[in-house]
C-alpha cells in the first residue's frame, strides 16, 4: 500500500519508509579516520531497529525518557530513532553543559536510560549520579579510556547493539508492532530550554508538531532528497535538531557530521552543503575571521578585495534578487564574482548553498547584507522551541535586512496592546513537562502562545521584532527602549564581541562593552601597541577611543530612526572579562542574560548613571576547569557624542 | 727493468701535475666543506689570462702579478656571490652550485680571451736532459723537475701556512666546525675570502704548469675530473694526501697504460684512475688520511 | 593500577654486555631482563650509557662482549634491520623523522615490513598494490586517531612543533605493530601538559596493544608513576634493578644521582 | 582563484590517494594530454616536432630517471649519459641481432641492459655516500663510453662508431614521420611518468625518500638499505636507458658515442635542479626550461641583431648561453632549492586559498 505522508505520522515510520524507498542513498556521513564514512538509509534504519530491541530488553518501555548527551555523531541520531521506535521520549542534552546543569532535566524527566558519546560525558553523569536516583543505565559509544571503569550502570553501546541484533533476528514482529503503535499525537521529544530566567523548562513536542511543520517548509522551499546539510551545532538545540533529524526524515536529504569542533571550517569546505542554518554569532565569527585574514593579505589583493566588496555592497543584493542594474555595474559584479566573491564563497564552503537561514537571535543588518551581497541566499527565520522553530521565513524574492518575513503557511499572528506577539500554529508545543503553571502562563485557552517578544507587522506584511517584550522598556521621556536592537548594532563591529544596554526607566542609555580579543589584538599589533593580557588591553585609552568611534557610528544610525532617536548611547565602559555562560552571564546559546548581569554588576550600572569617571570592581570568576578565582580592576567610563535626531549628518 | 723505472718516473711526474690541481680542491674543502668542481675552470681561466697577457707583449713577471691579483679577486667574488648565500646547505647542493660555476667561468674566459688554444712558453726547456737519458736512458726534462720543485715549494708553503700561522689555525678551526669557529670570534667570511684567494693562486700555478705541458685550451677544465680520484685516495681534507694520492694515480695510470693498455685496446687512462679510487674507497671509505666517519645516533 | 594484560615471562634479556668506543667503555658487563607486557624503565645520570644500551638492543651499536636473548633466541649482537623484523621498534632521543615527507607518509613508512607487493605491481598500480595501500592506510588511520593527530595528517613533518614531532615518531614506531617498543627519552624538552599527554599515550599503548615498553627517562616523577620495574645505570655499570619503590630507596642510586665520589 | 573545491569530499581511501584529488586538476591534465596527443601532431610543424618537442620529451624522461635516483633516493649520479648510451646501443643491437624484434621490445631490452649497468655501478653505494658516490657514477660514465668506442660489437664494427637507427614499425604502421615519432615518444614518456608517480606514492617511493632523508632511521624501521639503493639505481637506469633508445631512434636517427658525453649528464642534472629535485612534474618543467631556453636566446640575439643592425658572432651567443645556464643554476639553488616544481606548488596553494593570504 503506498504510504501517503498522512500515515507516516511518526519518525520511525518515516525512517522505515526511506529505508524502503531510497535504501542505498546516503542518509548520514561522518568524517572519521580521514575519510567521510557513509551510512545509507537502510543502515540507519537497521542500527535504529537493533538498538531499539537492545533497549527494549534492557527495560526501556513506551513513555519512558531516554537521555542523549553527545556531539553530532551518526549514533546519537540512531539512538533518538531507536527510542522513538519503542515509543520512548528522547531528551537531548547539551554536550558542552557543566554536570550540575544536567542534574535537573534527568531528575525532572525521571530518566532511567542514557546514551552518551564518550568518557567526558560518562564522568559528568557519574558525578551527578547521587542527585539522579532514577538513572540506572548509561551506554557509552567511544570506549577510549573507559576500559577500567567498573561501575554497574555502565555498558558499551556496541554490546547493546549486538544483543539487539540477536533479538531482532529472532523476533522482528515485536519491533514492527511497537513502531506501528506510534501515533502522530505521541510525544516525539522533550527539549529543555535554557531560558534566560529560572530553572530550565521541558518543552514537549509531538510528532505532528515537528513533522507537519518540517513538511510545510520543505514543500515551500522545494527541499528534496538531493540536498545536503552540515550538522555542527549542539543536537540538543531545537534549531539543529530540526535540520539534522526532523526535516531530513521528512524530505530524505543527507546530513554530514564534522570530524571535530576544530575542523568544522575544513569539513564545511569539503562537503559544500546546499541547505544551511546557524545562529547570528556564527555568521559574525566568520565575518570577523574574513576581515582579520584579509587585513593580513598583501596590498594589491587587499585593494582588489575592498574595491569589489564596495561593488557588491552597491549592487550585490539587487542582482541576486533580479532587480534592474546598469550594465557596467553588472559587468563589474560578474568580474567581482570571478575574482573575489566566487572564491570567497568557495573557501567558506558556501558556494553550493541554495538556502541559508539565520535565526535564534536578531542579526545585525550590515552583517546580514554582507553575506547576501557576495551571493549567499541568507534569509531571516523566526521561531522558538515552543513553536517547532518555523514561524516566519523570508521568501527568496523579498528579503529585507531588519524584518523576519511573513508567517509560514498555517501560522496565525496577533499582538497584545503592549505589542507582545501571540502565535497559533500546528507546530505549537503540547506543554511544559510537569509544569502546568508555566504552561498556563504562556498558552491561553484559545491556544495562543505568548512569545514574550515585542514587534509589529510592516507595510510588506513582514513581522519586525524589536526586542524581548519584558526587556522592552521606555526611557523617562517615554521613547521606546529596545536593548537587543542597540546591542546588535554595536556587535556588528568586529571589535565588539558582546554588549549590554541599560536605560529602562532612566533618562539616558548606557552600555557595557566586551571587546573581541582576537580582532582587537590584531588591531593592536598593527599599531604595535604592547599589552599584557585581556584585562590590560581592555583598559587601554586607544581601545577606548576605538570603541567610542563605534558607539558614535551607532548613535548616528539611531538618529535616523525618529521613534528611537534619543535612545542613543551616552556613556559606556569596557568590561574587564568576557561575559561567559559558565558564569551564568550568558545562556548556553550565548544570549545575554540582561537582568542577571544588571544585578551582578549593579555598582557598575550605578557608576554609569551618577557620572563619575571610573569605578573599582571586585568579581568572582569561574575558570574552565571549575576552579573559581577573584578579579579586581578599575574600569574607566567614557562619554560618547550623541546627535540631534533626523537632522544628524552621517558620522565620519 | 730500466724501462719500468722510466715509466714509473714519468707517471710520478704526471702525478705531480694532478697533485697541483688537487691541492686547490683540498684547501677549499678543508675550510668550507665544499667540493669546488669549478677549480678546474679556475685553472683554465688563470692559464688563459696569463698567456693572453703574454701574447699582448706584457713581460712575464708583470703578467704573472696581474693574473695573480685577478685570481684573488675571482676567488673572493665567488665566495661572496655563491658560497655565502648557500652557507649551510647540504654538500650535494654546494657541489651542484660549483658545477654551475664551472659553466659560468668557462663562458667568461672564452668570452674575454676567445677560445683558440695557445702554446705557453716559460723559457724552461721541456726536452729530456741528455746526460740522464744516455746513462740510465731516463728522459726527464728540466721542466719536469721544475714542476716537481714548484709542487714541493707550494706544499711546504701551504703546510707552514696552515700549521704554524694564526690564520692557519683559524682556517683549521673553521674546517672542523663553522658554528664553533664563529662562536670564538673567528671572522668566518674573512677566512673564507682568504681561502678562496689562496685557491685562486694555486689554480694559477697549476694552470701554468699544465699550460706548458699540454697547451692552454678548453680541455684544462677537465683537470677537475682528473683531480677527483686523487682526492679520493688522499682524502678530501689532507694536503699531504693530495700529493701522495696524485703520485699514486699518476704512476699507476702510466703503468696500466703501458702494460695493460694494449690488451684492452688502449685509451684506458680516462677511467682507470676512477677504478683505482673506487677499489680504494671500498676498503677505506674515508681515504688515506681522512678521519673515520662515525654515525652518531 | 590494574591493567589489560597480566605481565608475562621474560621476553628480552641482556647478559654481560660491554660496549667501548675506542677505549671509552660506554657499557661494562650489564645484565637485566624485560618481561612481556611490562613497562621497564632505564634511568641513570647523564652519560651513564642509557642510550648506548638502547642502541645495542636494536642493533645500531654492536657490543664487544655479552649476548642478547629475545624470545629464547640468542644473538651475539643484533643488526638493526633484523631487530625490526623481530618486532623491536624504537623512537630516537633527537627526532629522526623523514623531513621530506608528510606526517601520513612518515607513519606509512613504519609499515614497510608488512607490505608484500613488489615495485612492479606498485608502478602499474595493480589491484593488489591498490588494495594493500588502502589496507595499510586504514591501519595507520587507527593510530592517527589513537594519538589524536588527525589535524596534522597532511602537514610536512618539518613544520611541526617539537611535541607533535615526538608524537609522530611514536606513531611511526607503533605502525610496525611491535612487540617491544624502545623509547629514548620520549618526554625530553616537553612542557607539563605535553608530558601528561605522552604518559597517557604510553600507558594506552601498553594497555591497548599489550606492547612491552623499554623507556629511558630522566623525570623521576614519570618513572615512578608509569614503570613496573627500573634498571639504574651509572658509568656503564648496573647499580640497581627492581620496582620503583625499591630503587628509590637504594643508597647507591642516591649517590649516583647526587654525585658521591666513586670507588 | 580558479579552484572551486567546495563539495569535493573523499569517501574512500582510494579517492583520497589519487594522483589528482581536485576536480579542476583532473580537468587540466586531461585537457593537456588531449592537446599533446591530438592537436600538436596535427598542427605542429616539422621543425617544432622533431627539433624541440621530441628532444624535450626524451630529456624529460632522462631527467625523470635521474630524479628517481638523486631527487627521491638521494644518491648523487653524474652518469646519466652513460646509461642512455647503453640503452641506445643495446636497443640498436637488439633490432640488429634478433630477427623481427618489435621496436618496443628493443627499447625494453635497452632499458634492462642499462638497469644492469646501473646495478653494477650502484654496488659501491653500499659503503660510500654523498660526494664519494659521484665518483662511482663518473667511473661508469667514462668506462661505458670507453667500452662502446673500443668494443666493435656494439656499433656493429662500423669504422666511425656511428650507428643508424633501424626503421621503426608498430603493428604494421611505419613510424618515420616527425609526427609519428613524436606521438610514440609521448606515449612512452606519459606511461613511464605515470608508473613513476605510482611508484613514488607507494611503499617503494616512501622507502626511497626514507633512505634519502635519514638512512639510519630507515634501516631501524626495517627498510633494507642495500636492496632499496640498488632498486633505485636499477629503475633510474632503466628510465635513462629507454630515454637513450628514444634519443637514438626517435630524435637523432644516427648516433655515435660522443652524443652521450659527460656534458649531457650535466645538462640532465641541470634540468633536475632547475625543474625541482624530488618531483615528477619538476622533471618536465626542468627539461622544458633547458630545451626552450637556448631557442629563446637565439631568437633574442637575432632580434638584437636586426635591432642593432650588426652581426653577433656565434661564439658570443654560445658563451653567453653557458654563462646564463651556470648563473641560473646558482640562482635557483639560492632562491628556491626545490626549483620550478616548488614555485608551481606554492602558486597552486595560493590559488586554492584565494582570496585569503597564503
Amino acid at each position: 500500500m503506498s504510504e501517503g505522508i498522512e500515515t507516516l505520522d511518526t519518525f520511525p515510520k518515516l525512517l522505515m519508509h526511506h529505508a524502503r524507498v531510497r535504501g542505498d542513498a546516503p542518509a548520514i556521513r561522518e568524517k572519521d579516520l580521514g575519510i567521510w564514512q557513509t551510512w545509507t538509509w537502510r543502515e540507519f534504519a537497521d542500527e535504529a531497529r537493533f538498538l531499539a530491541c537492545g533497549l527494549a530488553e534492557a527495560g526501556l518501555k513506551r513513555g519512558d525518557h531516554l537521555a542523549l548527551v553527545g556531539a553530532n555523531r551518526p549514533r546519537i541520531y540512531a539512538a533518538i530513532a531507536a527510542g522513538q521506535c519503542l515509543g520512548a521520549i528522547p531528551v537531548p542534552l547539551y554536550q558542552d553543559a557543566v554536570a550540575t546543569e544536567m542534574a535537573f532535566p534527568l531528575r525532572n524527566a525521571e530518566v532511567v536510560h542514557a546514551i552518551v558519546e564518550d568518557q567526558e560525558q560518562v564522568d559528568k553523569l557519574l558525578e551527578i549520579l547521587p542527585q539522579c536516583p532514577t538513572l540506572k543505565h548509561i551506554y557509552y559509544d567511544d570506549t577510549r579510556g573507559l576500559r577500567h571503569y567498573r561501575q554497574a550502570e555502565l555498558q558499551a553501546y556496541d554490546a547493546l547493539l549486538a544483543r539487539g541484533r540477536e533479538i531482532y533476528r529472532r523476533d522482528p514482529a515485536f519491533l514492527e508492532g511497537e513502531i506501528a503503535k506510534g501515533r502522530g499525537s505521541d510525544t516525539a521529544a522533550l527539549f529543555f530550554t535554557s531560558g534566560t530566567t529560572g530553572t530550565p523548562k521541558g518543552v514537549v513536542l509531538t510528532y505532528t508538531n515537528l513533522i507537519e511543520r518540517s513538511k510545510v517548509v520543505a514543500d515551500w522551499e522545494h527541499i528534496t532528497d538531493q540536498d545536503v546539510v552540515l550538522a555542527f551545532m549542539p543536537p540538543a538545540w531545537i534549531g539543529q535538531n530540526i535540520f539534522s533529524y526532523a526535516q531530513p526524515l521528512v524530505a530524505g536529504y543527507c546530513i554530514c557530521c564534522p570530524e571535530s569542533a576544530e575542523t568544522v571550517t575544513t569539513d564545511m569546505r569539503e562537503i559544500g552543503p546546499t541547505y544551511y542554518f546557524a545562529p547570528p554569532r556564527v555568521f559574525e565569527a566568520l565575518l570577523t575571521q574574513v576581515s582579520v585574514r584579509m587585513d593580513d593579505a598583501a596590498a594589491p589583493k587587499r585593494w582588489l578585495y575592498h574595491y569589489f566588496m564596495e561593488v557588491a555592497r552597491r549592487v550585490g543584493e539587487r542582482i541576486m534578487e533580479g532587480k534592474p542594474v546598469s550594465l557596467i555595474e553588472r559587468l563589474r559584479y560578474w568580474l567581482g564574482d570571478l575574482v573575489v566573491y566566487g572564491p570567497l564563497r568557495n573557501v567558506l564552503g558556501m558556494s553550493r548553498i541554495r538556502i541559508a537561514y539565520t535565526g535564534g537571535e536578531a542579526i545585525g543588518p550590515d552583517l546580514f547584507v554582507f553575506y547576501r551581497s557576495i551571493g549567499v541566499n541568507l534569509k531571516q527565520l523566526y521561531g522558538s522551541t515552543e513553536t517547532s522553530v518555523f514561524v516566519c521565513i523570508q521568501p527568496n524574492d523579498k528579503v529585507k535586512p531588519d524584518t523576519v518575513g511573513p508567517a509560514v503557511p498555517g501560522v496565525e499572528l496577533k499582538f497584545t496592546p503592549q505589542r507582545e506577539l501571540l502565535i497559533r500554529s500546528p507546530g505549537l508545543f503540547k506543554e511544559y513537562y510537569k509544569n502546568p503553571q508555566a504552561t498556563m502562563e504562556v498558552k491561553d485557552a484559545e491556544g495562543w502562545f505568548h512569545t514574550g517578544d515585542a514587534g509589529y507587522i510592516d507595510a510588506d506584511g513582514h513581522l519586525k521584532i524589536i526586542d524581548r517584550a519584558k526587556d522592552v522598556g521606555a526611557l523617562t521621556d517615554g521613547t521606546l527602549f529596545a536593548p537587543k536592537y542597540l546591542e546588535n548594532k554595536l556587535k556588528f563591529f568586529p571589535y565588539i564581541k558582546e554588549a549590554v544596554c541599560f536605560g529602562d526607566k532612566n533618562d539616558k542609555v548606557c552600555a557595557f562593552i566586551n571587546i573581541d580579543m582576537e580582532a582587537v589584538a590584531n588591531w593592536a599589533e598593527k599599531r604595535n601597541l604592547a599589552y599584557s593580557g585581556y584585562v590590560d588591553l581592555a583598559s587601554r585609552d586607544e581601545v577606548y577611543a576605538l570603541v567610542r568611534e563605534c558607539v558614535e557610528k551607532v548613535n548616528a544610525d539611531l538618529a535616523q530612526e525618529k521613534e528611537i532617536a534619543n535612545s542613543q548611547i551616552h556613556r559606556f565602559l569596557i568590561l574587564h572579562k568576557e561575559l561567559d555562560a559558565d558564569d551564568e552571564e550568558l545562556t548556553r546559546t550565548r544570549k545575554v542574560r540582561r537582568r542577571f548581569i544588571g544585578e551582578k554588576y549593579a555598582p557598575l550600572v550605578a557608576a554609569l548613571y551618577d557620572g563619575n569617571q571610573s569605578v573599582h570592581i571586585e568579581a568572582q570568576v569561574r575558570y574552565e576547569d571549575g576552579r573559581t578565582g577573584k578579579i579586581s580592576a578599575d574600569l574607566r567610563i567614557a562619554d560618547a557624542r550623541t546627535f540631534p535626531p533626523a537632522a544628524a549628518v552621517r558620522a565620519a | 727493468m730500466n724501462f719500468f723505472i722510466e715509466v714509473v718516473a714519468g707517471g710520478l711526474l704526471a702525478g705531480v701535475m694532478y697533485s697541483l690541481v688537487a691541492l686547490g680542491f683540498v684547501i677549499i674543502y678543508k675550510a668550507s666543506g665544499v667540493f669546488n668542481f669549478a677549480q678546474g675552470s679556475m685553472v683554465f681561466f688563470a692559464a688563459l689570462t696569463f698567456v693572453s697577457l703574454l701574447e699582448r707583449g706584457w713581460n712575464l713577471w708583470l703578467a704573472l702579478a696581474v693574473t695573480m691579483v685577478a685570481m684573488v679577486l675571482v676567488g673572493m667574488l665567488i665566495e661572496r656571490t655563491v658560497l655565502r648565500p648557500l652557507v649551510n646547505q647540504p654538500p650535494i647542493t654546494l657541489l651542484m652550485a660549483t658545477i654551475g660555476l664551472t659553466f659560468v667561468l668557462e663562458g667568461v674566459s672564452q668570452l674575454m680571451w676567445g677560445s683558440q688554444p695557445h702554446g705557453l712558453e716559460l723559457g724552461i726547456p721541456d726536452v729530456p736532459i741528455e746526460w740522464l737519458s744516455e746513462k740510465w736512458n731516463i728522459n726527464i726534462s728540466q721542466f719536469d723537475l721544475f714542476a716537481a720543485l714548484v709542487a714541493g715549494v707550494l706544499v711546504a708553503v701551504l703546510a707552514v701556512l696552515t700549521q704554524k700561522t694564526r690564520i692557519g689555525r683559524a682556517l683549521r678551526a673553521v674546517a672542523d666546525d663553522h658554528q664553533a669557529a664563529l662562536a670564538v670570534g673567528i671572522p668566518l667570511q674573512h677566512i673564507w675570502a682568504i681561502v678562496w684567494a689562496v685557491a685562486g693562486f694555486v689554480a694559477l700555478v697549476a694552470g701554468l704548469m699544465w699550460g706548458v705541458r699540454n697547451g692552454v685550451q678548453y680541455a684544462l677544465t677537465f683537470t677537475a675530473l682528473k683531480a677527483l680520484p686523487v682526492l679520493i685516495l688522499g682524502g678530501f681534507e689532507s694536503i699531504a694526501g693530495a700529493i701522495v694520492g696524485g703520485l699514486i694515480i699518476g704512476a699507476s695510470e702510466k703503468v696500466a697504460e703501458v702494460y695493460l693498455g694494449p690488451y684492452v685496446g688502449g685509451g684506458i687512462e680516462s677511467w682507470f684512475a676512477y677504478v683505482i679510487a673506487l677499489l680504494f674507497l671500498l676498503v677505506r671509505p674515508e681515504g688515506l688520511f681522512g678521519e673515520k666517519i662515525i654515525d652518531r645516533v | 593500577m590494574d591493567r589489560g594484560r597480566p605481565i608475562g615471562e621474560v621476553l628480552l634479556a641482556v647478559e654481560g654486555v660491554s660496549l667501548a668506543f675506542g677505549g671509552v667503555k660506554a657499557l661494562n658487563g650489564v645484565s637485566f631482563d624485560v618481561y612481556s607486557h611490562e613497562v621497564r624503565a632505564i634511568i641513570g645520570p647523564n652519560g651513564a650509557g642509557k642510550s648506548s644500551m638502547l642502541n645495542v638492543l636494536n642493533g645500531v651499536y654492536h657490543p664487544q662482549q655479552g649476548r642478547i636473548r629475545f624470545r629464547g633466541e640468542e644473538f651475539r649482537d643484533m643488526d638493526s634491520h633484523h631487530a625490526a623484523s623481530l618486532g623491536i621498534a624504537r623512537t630516537f632521543q633527537n627526532i629522526a623523522l623523514f623531513k621530506g615527507m608528510s606526517v601520513l607518509d612518515n607513519i606509512m613508512t613504519g609499515r614497510n615490513l608488512k607490505m608484500r607487493c613488489n615495485f612492479l605491481e606498485q608502478a602499474l598500480w595493480l589491484g593488489r598494490a591498490r588494495r594493500e595501500e588502502r589496507e595499510h592506510r586504514r591501519a595507520v588511520e587507527q593510530i592517527i586517531d589513537f594519538l589524536e593527530i588527525q589535524h596534522i595528517r597532511k602537514t610536512p613533518v618539518g613544520r611541526l612543533p617539537y611535541g607533535l614531532q615526538k608524537r609522530v615518531e611514536l606513531a611511526r614506531a607503533l605502525a610496525a605493530e611491535p612487540t617491544v617498543l624502545l623509547l629514548d627519552e620520549p618526554m625530553a624538552g616537553m612542557n607539563l601538559e605535553e608530558k601528561q599527554d605522552m604518559c597517557r599515550f604510553i600507558l594506552d599503548v601498553n594497555d591497548h596493544y599489550g606492547t612491552t615498553i623499554v623507556l629511558i627517562e630522566h623525570d623521576m616523577g614519570v618513572v615512578m608513576d608509569i614503570s613496573d620495574r627500573v634498571v639504574v645505570l651509572d658509568y656503564g655499570r648496573k647499580i640497581a634493578d627492581g620496582t620503583p619503590e625499591q630503587v628509590r630507596g637504594d643508597q647507591k642510586v642516591i649517590d649516583a644521582y647526587l654525585g658521591v665520589a666513586h670507588a | 582563484m580558479l579552484y572551486r573545491e567546495a563539495g569535493q569530499f573523499k569517501s574512500t581511501y582510494g579517492e583520497d590517494q589519487q594522483i589528482f584529488p581536485i576536480l579542476q586538476d583532473r580537468i587540466a591534465i586531461v585537457a593537456l594530454l588531449l592537446v599533446a596527443f591530438v592537436v600538436v601532431p596535427l598542427v605542429g610543424d616539422q621543425y617544432w616536432l622533431s627539433a624541440i618537442l621530441t628532444p624535450f620529451l626524451v630529456l624529460a624522461l632522462a631527467t625523470l630517471g635521474l630524479n628517481i635516483l638523486t631527487g627521491y633516493a638521494g644518491q648523487l649520479s653524474l652518469g646519466t649519459a652513460a646509461f642512455m648510451a647503453v640503452g641506445a646501443f643495446m636497443a640498436y643491437n637488439a633490432m640488429l641481432r634478433i630477427p623481427h624484434m618489435p621496436i618496443l621490445g628493443a627499447f625494453i631490452i635497452g632499458g634492462l641492459c642499462a638497469a644492469a649497468v646501473g646495478i653494477v655501478f650502484g654496488l659501491p653505494s653500499f659503503r660510500i655516500k654523498g660526494l664519494y658516490l659521484a665518483v662511482a657514477t663518473l667511473a661508469c660514465q667514462f668506462f661505458v663510453l670507453w667500452a662502446i668506442n673500443r668494443i666493435g660489437w656494439f656499433s656493429n664494427y662500423s669504422s666511425s662508431g656511428v650507428i643508424t637507427a633501424q626503421r621503426m614499425e608498430i603493428l604494421g604502421y611505419p613510424i618515420d614521420t616527425p609526427a609519428s615519432k613524436y606521438v610514440l615518444t609521448l606515449a612512452i614518456v606519459v606511461f613511464m611518468a605515470l608508473a613513476a608517480k605510482n611508484l613514488m606514492r607507494s611503499e617503494t617511493g616512501r622507502a626511497f625518500m626514507a633512505v634519502r632523508d635519514m638512512d639510519v632511521a630507515a634501516s631501524v624501521i626495517g627498510i633494507p638499505m642495500m636492496k632499496t639503493k640498488l632498486l633505485a639505481f636499477a629503475i633510474s637506469s632503466f628510465y635513462c636507458g629507454v630515454a637513450g633508445a628514444l634519443y637514438a631512434f626517435c630524435y637523432l636517427g644516427t648516433v655515435e658515442p660522443e652524443a652521450f658525453v659527460l656534458d649531457l649528464s650535466f645538462r640532465v642534472l641541470f634540468m633536475m635542479i632547475i625543474g625541482g629535485a624530488g618531483s615528477i612534474l619538476g622533471s618536465f618543467l626542468g627539461a622544458g626550461f633547458i630545451t626552450l631556453f637556448p631557442i629563446f636566446l637565439n631568437l633574442a640575439s637575432k632580434w638584437l641583431e636586426n635591432a642593432l643592425g650588426m652581426e653577433i658572432p656565434h661564439a658570443l651567443v654560445s658563451n653567453t648561453e653557458a654563462i646564463i645556464f651556470g648563473a641560473l643554476i646558482i640562482f635557483f639553488l639560492i632562491v628556491e632549492p626545490y626549483g620550478l616544481a616548488r614555485l608551481w606548488q606554492i602558486t597552486k596553494e595560493k590559488l586554492r586559498l584565494w582570496p585569503f593570504p597564503h
